[in-house]
This record gives C-alpha cells, structure tokens and sequence, in this order.
C-alpha cells in the first residue's frame, strides 16, 4: 500500500509526549513522527490511548510533558485554534443551526477571506466531495454518510496542515463503512494531506493506512506497515489484534539468528520457528499460526487432530480442529464440501507463516523508525 | 393492542369521562358567562352579546389593571430572562457537589410555597419601599419566574455539543466567536421558553401581587380578586376569559417552539 | 474546558452570585426569623430560642389550622392519584388528534390562571354547597393537582414497553395478570411521584383554599394570610418555616424516588 | 449443516397466510413448513415482511387470511396466550423490575406448577445457559449478551411447542454477537428444539440455519439449504443477498436443459451457462459469478482486464478489476502479494460456478417443498 499522488500538509512531530490525569496515565511518554502526507492509524481497543494522543495533537488536551510540532512549529502550549488543524469526529459535530454551506463556510470566515473566494472554496469541495447541490441544504436532512463528507469538507476546506479524525465511521451502519472507506482511501490518494486516524476496527485501519500503529494500555505496541504489523508482529497482544489468530502457548528453548527453538506443547512437539526479538528462553512466548495458514491433509506427517466442527460462511468455511492434546484450534479455508465434522485430519501449516512471539514486549517499545 | 383487562377498560374510561365534566365545565363554563346579555349570568346565556367585553375596555379600573398586568410581566421578565440565563451558563461552569447546591438554592422560589415567599418579600419590600411598586411586584414575580429560565436554559446547554465547540476551535475561532456562533444559535430556544413561561407566570400570579399591590399599581388577578369579593359580574367573567386566552396562547406559541426544536434535535446524529 | 468568553464568565458569575443574594436571602430568611426569642423580629435574632415554636403548637387556632391543611392535602391527593391514574391509563388507549386535544382538557388546570379557577370553583361550590367544607377544598385541590398525577403516570406508562407486554402474553399471562404483574409495578413510580407533588400543590394552596375557606376550615396558608394582615409576629415565621420544612422534604423524597428510577431505567437495554 | 441431536417442539405449518394493514399488503399469501425440531430462519432486508410473519405465528398480529397450525392444532384465531410458544425479542424484553430468577419464572408462574418444581426447572435452564448463580441479579445489572441468555431461559424453560426469535443479536456487538451465534447453534443441536428466527444479517443466516428462507416484498423469495441458496439463486435478488456477487446483466438466448445460451455484453461473449429456471429470453436477466470463482491469470483464453485497486484484507484480498467494456468486477482471493494495481490480467472462472439467474421471480414463488 505505497504512497502515491500528491504531499500536502506539514510532517508531525511528537517527542516524549505523555499526558496524566491525577494518578492515571492515559498516555505514557511516545514517540511518533507522521511523514509529510503519509496516512497513519492509531488502532486500538477503547482506553488504549489512541484518542488522548489524538486530543494532544489537536490542543484539546495538554500534555503532561514533551513536544509536539506541526513542520517547523512548537505548537505544544498553542490551544487549538492556532494550530491550522483539520479535526472529524464520530458524531461529525456539524452545527445543527446551519446549512451544510455555513458549516463549510465556517474556518474561511473566521480566517476573513473575501466573500467571494469563500463561496468558491466551499463550492470546489463541495464538488471534490460529491456534495453538489447541498450547500441550502439543513445538515439534519443529510443521511449519515453525507453528514460525515460534510465534517471531512469542512475540516479540509481550510487546508489543515495535518487532518484528524477520530472515530469518523463510527456513527455509520457496515455497508456504508466499506464504501466510505474506499472514498476516504481515493481522497487521501488524490490530496495526500498529512492523516492521523483513530480507529478501534482493524479492517478498517488495513484498508485505509500507509503505516498504522497499534496502541494498548497507553503506548504504542507496534508501528509499522500492514505487511509488519501481519506478518511480524512483536508481541501476542498485536498478533492476536490484527487478524485472526491462533495463539498456542510455547517453552522457548533458544533463539539464534532471528530462529527460535520452540516445545509446542499443544502439538507434543519441538520446532524450529522465526520469532520476533522479544521471544527468548525463559520468558513466556506464544507461537503465531493464522487460521488461513493451516493445511489440512488426509494424512503425511502433520499433527493429528479431528475436525469438530465446519461452518460454512459463503466463499471461506470456518473449520474448528481438536488436536490430540485437547487444544483447539481455527482454520479458514476456500469452501470445500468434502470437509465433514468427526473426520480425522493431519494439520500442518505453510512454511514461513508461524512465528514466536513474547506475551509481552520485553522493554517500553521503541518501534519508531525516524524516517521523516 | 386491546390487552388491558375489560373492568380496567371501563374504569379508566368513567374516571376520565368523569373528570372531565367535573373540572373542565366549571372552570371554563366563565368564558360562555362573558357572553351574556343579562347583568346576571345565566349558564347558557339566555342571550348572547359581547356587551360586557366594551365595558371592560371602557372601566379605567379594568383597563389599568390590566396595562398594569402587562408592565409587570414584561418587566419582570426581561429581569428574570438576564439573570436566569446568566445564572444557568455560571451552573454549567461549576462542577460536582456544589453544582448541586447551587441549583438547589436556585430553583428554591418553585419549592418555597409561594405564601411564604409573597409573605418574605413583603417584609423586605416595606424596609427598601419598594411596596405598592410596579417595579416591586416585578421583582417580586422574576424571583418566581427565575427557575423556570434556569431550567430551560440549562437544558438548552446540556444539548450543546462539546464537540460543536471543539470543532469550532479547531477552525480557528476564539471563545467569543464560538459562544456567539455556536452556543447562543442553540440555546436561543430555551431561553426563548423560560421567557414565555415567566410571563405567564407573572401575569397569573395572584398572592404576590396581592400583598405587594397599592391602589395604582393593581394588576388583572388583583382586580378579579376584589371584584368577585363583591359580586360576581359578566365582566368578571369578561377578565377571566382574558386570562385564559392569553395562557392558552402562550402555552400554544412554548409548545409550539419546543415542538420545532425537538423535530429539530431528533434529526440531528446520535449524541 | 474553559473556552467561555472572559467577559461572559464575569458577567455569569456575577449575575449568579446577584441572584442568590437577592432571592435566597429575603425568602430563606424566615427560618432564622422563627428562632427569635423576642416578639418582635430582629435579623439575625438577638437571642435564639424555640419559644415561639411552642405558642404555634399551643395556639388552637395555628394548630387547628395545620390538621385542616393535612386533611383536605391527604383527601385532594386520594381523588387526584385516583382520577388522574384512571385518566392517564384512559389516554393511552386512545389515538391520533383526540388524545391531543383530550390531553389538552386534562392539563388545562395548569394552564388556566389559578384566579380563574378559583373564582370558578368558588362560584360552583356555592350552588352545590361545599363553600367552607373540607371535602369542597379538596375538590379544588384535586382539579389542580390532577395534571401532574397524569403526567407522571403518562411519563412511566410511556416507558412501560410493549414488548414485556408481549413477552408476558407468549409466557400464558392474561390481560389482568399482566397487568398486576407487569404494568402496575413499572408505573408505581409514577404514581408515587403523582402523588407527592398533588399532596404539596395543596399544602401550598393559598388562592382556591382563601376562597373556599369558611371559619372552621382555614388551611395553614389561609391562616399566615390572615395573621400577616395583622401583624407580622414569630409565630407567622415558624408557621412558614414549618410550611418550606415540609416542602423540601417532600421535593428530596421525589427527587430520591426519580432519580432512583431513572438510574434503572439507565441500566436497561435500548429500546 | 444436517440437523443432528434430538428433536422436540411441533412441527409448524402456515398455509396461505397472509396480513394486510389497510392498503398494505405485509405478506403476500404464504405457504410454509417448518419440521419438528428443525432450525429455520427468515433472512431479509428491513419491510420484507419476514417480522409479520414471526408476529402472525406467534399470535401478536390477526392474520388477515389463512391458517396456522402447531403440531395438530389449529392456532390461527388463538391468543399467544395460549399457543404455548417462546418468544424472545431484540430488545431481550427482560421485565426490569424482577431478578433474573422471577423473569425465568414467570411463565411456570403463570401455569401454576408446585414452587419446588419452578425452582427445579429454573436452576436447571440457567445451568443450561451458564447462569448458574445468577438467581438473584437484577436484570438490569446484566450485560447484553447475558440479558440475552436469561430471555433464551425464559422462552425455553416453558418447553414451548416453537421458539421464535425476532433478530436476537440485533442490539449485541460484532464480537459477542459472533461468539453467541456458536452459542445458539450449540443450544440448537443440543435441545432441537423447533426454532423459527428473524436477521437480516446474512452470516447469522448461514452459521445457524438448517433452511433459510429469504425474504423480500411481503413474500418467500426462495426456501432452501444453505448450500442450495448459494449455489442456486433462483433471482438476482436472492443471489446478491446472500453472499458478494457480480451480477452482470446479460441476454438470454435460449435455455434446454437447465443450461442457458446467454450474451454477455461486458464480456464481449456468448457462453453456455447453468440457469435458475425463470431466466428465459425476453425476461431480463443477470450473470452470477461469485467474487472467490474469479481466476486470474497472466495469459490464456480468459476476458481481457485490468487490475485497478488491490486491497489487502489479511487473509483475503479484494481485487476490482476493469474489463475492457468498462464493466468492474470484484474478485478475492487467498492473499498474493505479487498482485499489482495496472496490471493486465486474463480473467475466467471456475467451471459449474456462474449462473443465470432471472431479475424478477417468473411468478409468485411457490418455493416450499412439502417435506414435513
């Protein structure tokens, strides 16, 4: 998912950031840097952090220490309305007392702008939004999806050096997410302004990010590409968040070159796997199998196990394997009538797609690459 | 559904057949009595005539009473409508348990039975002089009227969207830009309302103005009050039919309003 | 979020701390007036003392008038949760524009100027005989009481869903089982919440019971009437002291049971 | 997804039901079987009318023509009083007032039994749904999915002759409401008890059912297995609500023998394909070609393409493609990362998996096979 099109925006810069309410940490101390025009997710359970790092960046919130910089600008103590910020949130915030072109109208006449270059800017992305014909109109007539372009008009109008959104999709019903998704996806190609977005749904931050990172108790677990956070993951907790998982616990028995001896107990066996750093003897570990990774054959040398139930979910079937040391584990397969429940199975798995993984990061995580 | 037991059924339908002919056909059995042709009210009028209506408009008394009326209602709610709407943004501002309180102490003129406070306030009226005033008996009313603008616009404030506000900031706008672009749009409703429902409550207050009243400054209610201890006139009927009139319009116009905005509010996203 | 103008935020705490200063001191300040212990008023009291307590209760006229009051509250409150329960019930089976409009009559008590319906009933009671009886106030009372009973119970019926009902039938419930089972315990706050506010709407009557009252039949609001046209003794503030006593309880026990209610109803799954 | 475990409950048999309020018709006359003990349920969009017949059979709603009847009874006139079903709502309809306990025991309350006997049956269903010790709770203290447990206990404890459920997961989210459908299909193979249940989520439909009957316009669009519903749309409704589709408008030829002789403008084609009885020339008609039967390849005899967006979902990717007519078409397949956005590919598909299917049922369907 390589940037393409067009840089706009200013590159963001936070340092050490941390915010504390009384004796709570909502965020501890973060690094982050947004490149100029990169698209980057916060993905996160609720009281993750994710929307407290958000609120720092917009200048709802103070921080509690560090430094946060738009480009070249210390904005740290700036509040927000000095920052040049673009914010959406879940619930849009439109003004309910004005009309879809009042709102948009809003950041160009508090900036003073001639009437008249008003009137075209609001008109041009009103236009680049498909909202055409809507500027008369009462924003409490729009369906959801049309009041959420309408927030997302009238926080790019002003042409934001960075544009937040927190939770933008939320509000809306599964099919019309899927396909703003993909309209949100075009415009961020076609304007390629600097994006952090919150979000707590991975489908969403894997269609839409250049990179994403995946925050849990108040910092950032992992950041990096989808294909990182997917393939590697650093830890159980980003391995079992991203996609579905099976996650078996293992003894690690030694690490050498990015390999990892484990004892997997659940198949009464010891193998040899990648593991990510943290994994190393003595520290508890899970081995990372990804249901779609799991093979399934009448027999061979794989582990034995019995299919306990198959659900057929339309394109892929749902298969819920019992080894025989009483684990369970999930497999998803292209549909194939031929698989029955009670049948005996050898499982084995592609090679390069397990992987060992600590059920903690070993230290405070420092994954950010200083690619700015 | 028809699920409600058969003898409920009934019951429920004689109490409200009941109830209505016993308390709707007294009370607004005055405004056919304004229409008689007689000096005597006869129910129905034997003949009908809106004679009674001229002679109210022509009696000075009637007619000053009832200017008089006017004027302390107006006053009394512009006083009530500042403060209050002042008092309910100063509210939103304090937090937790002293919110509490204060909101107590200012909602106490609609717990405090209005005896005593008519009793209170003429105390204190009699040491400032401020008795047998118009300007009395407007304070006097403003102090009654003031919960209800509390309450209205609190409630109005409560609707305004944290987010509207920090949108707005977002875009560049300082806090007087956003109070008077955001909030007060929105909580022109409520203030709207407490503005009706405290003339309304001034102009039908009786036991205030009854205490409070001089001989100049005697308001419709006081006038109704002394005539009826007299006899009992067409034209009291005349002034009491006024009475409603006026309070079925403005409770139709608060309706009214509170009706639009709540269309208004349930079209708008989830909150 | 401090994002209020500097200016407002002055304004709104000045316009608060004006308020409090200017309603809740000359009305609260009976209370303490109550504890003088000289017969003429001083504020603060120069020397406390509960003396005056004891004349009130002494006095058979301030005693007699106190039982009066309780009486017709305790009679006025039994007519009006009954009516006003029955009506309430009634109202919801029926649809459309006549519900509005039967609403309407149902409420018009509260909206029909207090001197109006006091005048009326005033002039109903005579010719039926009630003038100066108990039974006669409470009627008046109940008219204007009966309002908030339907609008409580009408509030809690409207949060009685029709899938309970629905439920209950599927599970083999009859009409009358479900509601006794279903309905009635759900509505029960309503009608407690009806209930109290009739019993303080006629506790605090002072028009229709000034009208109605004969010689043997003053309420405690008549008889603080009476007595501040005389002279403004201690006696008149512990009588007032004792009437805002009353009320706050009441209130505070309203508040507890609705607030308690709406904690459930909070925990509930959307409907 | 053969019905295994016991079976108890009534068969239930609707014989030209109908319901019209006014000028509306909710359902059209209706025919429908469901077997003793089988798990059938009603999939359509919001107004399909698949509620009114819940309510019809439940007895909330009069039918305006038609019959019902539970095992021999005829219960078409009968209050639900007396029909001895178990109804459980989205809403859960828990009674707020009661403990979870006294909300079990309302309908063995209401039949009078001996109080040892209710206390006996109640322990054991709450057991059943693991709400042991939960007695006492109020309801209100209850989490969605457990509020929905102790409304399954309430029906089922009553034995009801059917258990009808009108959208049950509607108010849980994504997560849980996954985890209590594996919980019903459980429950269902375990008490086999005759269930009707209402979704318009397709997936619920699938993972639970033993039929499904799908939906719209006040009638039985078409009422099947799983497999027959999927594999054997018999309208271009019923093939885009179950399952992702390409439906591709095409001109029917000629039709022998189930198989259709059809133009297919977007590909520049005639081919012989499968056929869902109604499509016949001069009707109007689509392709069906499931997302997961596209083949793509980099040669070959295939439909010209292009690649235009890849999106990568984890184990799946999305790939839209444009044909050289202009039309799109959406495939998945199990993830390649060697898939390029530009790239021209040949596109075919599976054999046996595409279909033509008639835009509109010939006539109103008579979809029900009498095999009670």
């Amino acid at each position: 998912m390589s940037q393409t099109g067009p840089r706009s925006g200013q590159p963001l810069r936070l340092t050490r950031v941390s915010k504390a309410y009384g004796g709570f940490k909502a965020l501890e101390p973060t690094d982050l840097v947004v490149n100029a025009g990169e698209f980057l997710t916060l993905l996160g359970p609720s009281g993750s952090g994710k929307t407290t790092l958000l609120n720092l960046t917009a200048g709802y919130v103070e921080p509690t220490g560090g430094e946060i910089r738009i480009g070249e600008r210390d904005v740290t103590r700036l509040p927000a309305r000095h920052r040049n910020i673009g914010m959406v949130f879940q619930n849009y915030a439109l003004f309910p007392h004005m009309s879809v072109g009042e709102n948009v109208a809003y950041g160009l006449n508090v900036r003073r702008l001639p009437k008249t270059d008003i009137a075209r800017k609001v008109a041009g992305i009103l236009s680049l939004m498909r909202l055409d014909g809507f500027a008369e109109r009462p924003v409490q007539q729009l369906s959801g999806g049309q009041q959420q372009r309408v927030a997302l008009a009238r926080a790019l109008v002003i042409e934001p050096d960075v544009l937040l959104m927190d939770e933008p999709l939320g509000a809306l019903d599964k099919q019309l997410r899927r396909s703003v998704q993909l309209e949100l996806r075009r415009l961020h190609q076609r304007l390629g302004r600097t994006t952090i977005y919150v979000t707590h749904d991975q489908e969403e931050a894997l269609v839409l990010s250049d990179r994403v990172a995946v925050m849990d108790g108040g910092r950032i677990q992992q950041l990096g590409t989808v294909d990182d956070l997917y393939d590697r993951p650093v830890n159980a907790f980003v391995a079992g968040f991203i996609g579905e998982s099976n996650l078996l616990p293992v003894r690690v028995l030694s690490t050498a070159g990015g390999q990892a001896l484990v004892d997997v107990e659940a198949f009464r066996r010891t193998i040899s796997v990648e593991t990510a750093p943290g994994a190393v003897p003595g520290e508890p570990a899970s081995l990372l199998i990804r249901p779609e990774h799991i093979e399934l054959a009448g027999d061979g040398d794989g582990v034995p196990a019995e299919i306990v139930e198959v659900i057929y979910l339309g394109e892929l079937t749902q298969i819920t394997l019992r080894l025989e040391s009483g684990q369970a584990i999930a497999a998803r397969q292209i549909t194939d009538r031929a698989l029955q429940t009670g049948a005996r199975v050898r499982v084995s798995w592609k090679s390069g797609h397990v992987r060992a993984v600590p059920h903690f990061p070993s230290k405070p995580t420092k994954t950010e690459k200083a690619d700015a | 559904m028809n699920r409600l037991p058969l003898l409920l059924r009934i019951a429920a339908n004689s109490g409200a057949s009941l109830v209505l002919a016993f308390l709707v056909l007294p009370i607004l059995a005055v405004v056919p009595a304004s229409f008689n042709k007689a000096s005597f009210i006869y129910l129905p009028p034997r003949a009908w005539s809106g004679v009674w209506y001229e002679r109210f408009l022509a009696d000075p008394e009637w007619h000053t009473s009832l200017v008089n009326s006017v004027k302390v209602a107006t006053l009394a709610t512009v006083i009530a409508v500042v403060l209050g709407t002042l008092a309910a943004i100063g509210l939103r501002r304090i937090g937790g348990r002293l919110r509490t309180l204060v909101t107590g102490l200012f909602l106490a003129p609609m717990i405090v039975p209005v005896i005593v406070s008519a009793v209170a306030l003429y105390r204190s009226a009699l040491d400032v002089g401020l008795s047998g005033t118009i300007l009395g008996m407007s304070l006097g009313h403003a102090i009654l009227a003031l919960p209800f603008v509390v309450i209205n616009v609190g409630i109005a404030l409560r609707a305004v969207d944290e987010n509207w506000l920090r949108a707005a900031a977002g875009l560049g706008a300082g806090p007087w830009r956003i109070f008077r672009t955001v909030t007060l749009p929105n909580i022109t409703p409520g203030i709207v309302g407490g503005a009706i429902f405290s003339f309304i409550t001034s102009f039908d207050e009786v036991v205030i103005a009854v205490f409070m009243a001089g001989y100049a400054s005697k308001t419709l209610p006081v006038k109704i009050w002394e005539s009826i201890r007299l006899e009992f006139t067409p034209v009291v009927a005349v002034a009491a039919t006024v009475m409603i009139a006026l309070a079925i319009a403005l409770f139709a116009l608060a309706q009214t309003l509170s009706h639009g905005n709540g269309n208004r509010k349930t079209g708008s996203p989830i909150r």
